[in-house]
């Protein structure tokens, strides 16, 4: 594997780490969105990087390339980004939601208030 | 290497001697208005010396169009911006730091008063 | 070269914006960080070939998500309040995230090499894709063809994911407040 | 070679304006961070789009600089009326009720 | 706003700008990047940026929610009934060969019915969206 694939791949776990860390560990519901996000960011990087060809031309038709890059990762990424930001305005609204019924969006102080979670 | 050539290097060179002069001045001045006074002033001037090196690289083509089209939008759009973010600041009471209060021994960070 | 140059530039970007963030304690600041970090892997996608999903990166992971948060933020209350319960420090997390990396690194040493024309992904049914789609359907953009017409299907699944979403936002937050109960139709 | 320098100097400049933007003591020097951050994306990616020969890449760069502004409005509004939805302190549209 | 009067003088220039380049990103999509989701995105963000200048009451009178709703559903139901045409035709669901006269101008009339199906409900929902989370602190016009 060349030297630019393991950089590739490593900062692509290294992102996936940094999101899954603040999903877990942060307690503002926002935040805990933000690090979503940033995990998927990098699956996205995980999938155009296994369509990537070094060399090869972006898929849009030319007459004269001969190597095209895979377009299909790139099909599911781009449906998948727009999917995102609408799951993503749904965790905002219930957030609003939250915030509205307890007056707070910091998850500590929820668990607090409600034993039962 | 024909004149158009020669001609796109020094506008790329100039653009981007403006941009890290820009983005030195943003990093090392002490306040607030003076970074925006580095950044404001090179932003648009980089943005245009580089467009128009493009532009002689694309040639005469839809893409130089293209750039022509980018350039007229930031034309308007990066002086917009930093007048409106001054203009914000200055609503905000965010104080320029002056001779004064250096001379006071006043920090030049984020004073809000 | 240069692409391999730009690649390992941004991608260093990226981790240090992440870093930031995980670390920033306003709210406010991380959304503003993460509207950075949106266009930088826009720009990433840009130099891995793929400009569709830069473009939709661009105008909607960073345009709209940001907007979005802020919306959000100017609703909940911008900076982090003081917590009613004090935070412990809790390594849990961090052995939790090392464990699954140290996992991960292990993984990737199986992997394909990156860029290599004839990895497994680039035989199965892409070149049916490339090299069929123009006598078949006409359309120069690929990712279009693929996107519209053969796997139609799924897009219009996530059309209407999308749909969904819209109609649940409204059912959560849309219509009048809670001050008059029942007011909703 | 030419668009090589030039693609060096603006990652250059997008590195020292991210410094600011993680130093930034107040939140409008953040703003104008990335602000400039912003502005220099635009070009990276039209220098990319003259490295590949592509004029169909610029489409994005436009796109960028689109939602550049609008992100900045944005953040700015929300910093100072701390709404986005608002008309703000006075209102020339002046809503009626319905 | 009202006291950012460059903003709004420039912003206002700029909106039709924007969705002139919406229209472009949907109809030349099949030719360079672009297509329904982005065009949606980018034509909803004209009505945004009005938002931002204007305030969301004035740009709801624009944009009304039903018409919002309409369009959204409208644009889904484009979409699956481009699918039941070429069903009725006799071929199978979202097989465009038989919506034109030969294959492939079937193809070019099925994709761009259906970019413009995904482009109209993204744009809505986005805007929909958007409104919602703006409106949700502003009064709403009558008496608390």
């Amino acid at each position: 594997m060349s030297g630019l694939g393991i950089w590739n791949y490593l900062i692509i776990i290294f992102l996936m780490m940094t999101g899954l860390y603040m999903v877990i560990s942060s307690s503002n519901l926002v935040k805990k969105l933000i690090g979503l996000n940033v995990f998927q960011t990098s699956v996205f990087f995980m999938y155009i990087s296994f369509g990537y060809i070094t060399g090869g031309a972006g898929p849009l038709f030319n007459e004269n390339v001969e190597l095209y890059s895979n377009p299909l990762p790139h099909v599911l990424i781009l449906t998948a980004i727009v999917v995102g930001v609408a799951t993503t305005a749904v965790g905002l609204a219930l957030a609003i939601r939250i915030k509205e019924s307890f007056g707070t969006i910091e998850e500590d102080d929820l668990h607090k208030m409600d034993s039962s979670l | 290497m024909d004149i158009l050539q020669i001609l796109s290097a020094v506008l790329l060179g100039l653009g981007a001697i403006l941009g890290v002069v820009g983005a030195i001045g943003i990093l090392r001045f002490p306040d607030f208005y003076t970074r925006m006074h580095a950044s404001g002033i090179t932003d648009t001037l980089c943005t245009g010396f580089f467009i128009g090196g493009l532009m002689l690289q694309f040639g005469m083509t839809l893409a130089s169009v293209k750039l022509l089209l980018i350039f007229m939008f930031m034309l308007f759009t990066c002086p917009t911006a930093t007048h409106a973010l001054a203009k914000a600041a200055r609503h905000g009471k965010l104080k320029p730091w002056t001779r004064a209060d250096a001379d006071a021994g006043l920090s030049n960070e984020g004073r809000v008063s | 070269m240069l692409e391999q140059l730009i690649d390992i530039f941004l991608l260093a970007f990226l981790a240090i914006i992440s870093i930031a963030i995980v670390r920033i304690r306003n709210v406010f600041t991380a959304v503003m960080l993460f509207g950075i970090y949106s266009l930088v892997s826009a720009s990433l996608f840009m130099i891995l070939d793929a400009a569709d999903v830069a473009f939709t990166e661009a105008a909607v992971g960073a345009g709209i998500s940001t907007i979005l948060m802020l919306a959000t933020l100017s609703l909940v209350g911008r900076d982090r309040e003081k917590p009613l319960v004090k935070k412990k420090i809790s390594f849990l997390p961090l052995v939790i995230v090392l464990v699954t990396g140290a996992t991960l690194v292990y993984g990737i040493v199986d992997l394909p090499p990156f860029g290599a024309a004839d990895n497994p992904v680039h035989t199965h049914v892409a070149p049916r894709y490339i090299f069929q789609s123009m006598s078949e359907i006409d359309v120069p953009n690929l990712v279009t063809a693929v996107l519209a017409s053969y796997r139609g299907f799924d897009t219009l699944g996530e059309v209407v994911v999308i749909f969904t979403a819209g109609i649940g936002v409204l059912l959560l937050i849309g219509g009048r407040r809670r001050k008059e109960e029942n007011a909703d139709e | 070679m030419i668009l090589t320098s030039a693609a060096l100097a603006i990652l250059v400049t997008m590195l020292l304006a991210i410094i600011r933007a993680l130093l930034g003591p107040t939140i409008y020097d953040r703003i104008l961070a990335v602000n400039m951050f912003g502005t220099k994306t635009v070009l990276l990616i039209a220098v990319i789009a003259g490295i590949a020969g592509r004029g169909d890449y610029l489409d994005i760069a436009l796109v960028y600089a689109m939602i550049n502004f609008i992100a900045i409005v944005a953040v700015m509004k929300y910093f100072e009326y701390g709404s986005l939805g608002s008309i703000g302190n006075d209102a020339p549209g002046k809503q009626e009720g319905e | 706003m009202s006291d950012h009067m460059i903003l709004r003088v420039v912003g206002k220039f700029l909106i039709p700008y924007i969705m002139l380049f919406g229209l472009y990103v949907q109809f030349h999509g099949d030719f360079g990047p672009g297509g329904g989701f982005q065009a949606g995105v980018i034509f909803a963000s004209a009505f945004v940026i009005h938002t931002l200048l204007f305030g969301v009451r004035a740009t709801q009178k624009i944009a009304p929610e039903w018409v919002l709703r309409l369009v959204a559903s409208a644009g889904v139901l484009l979409y699956a009934g481009v699918g039941v045409a070429s069903l009725m035709l006799g071929a199978n669901f979202l097989d465009y060969d038989v919506l034109g006269a030969y294959p492939v101008a079937g193809q070019h009339l099925g994709i761009i019915l259906v970019e413009a199906g995904v482009g109209l409900t993204v744009a809505s929902v986005i805007m929909l969206m958007f409104f919602t989370f703006a409106a949700r602190g502003e009064p709403e016009g009558e008496s608390p």
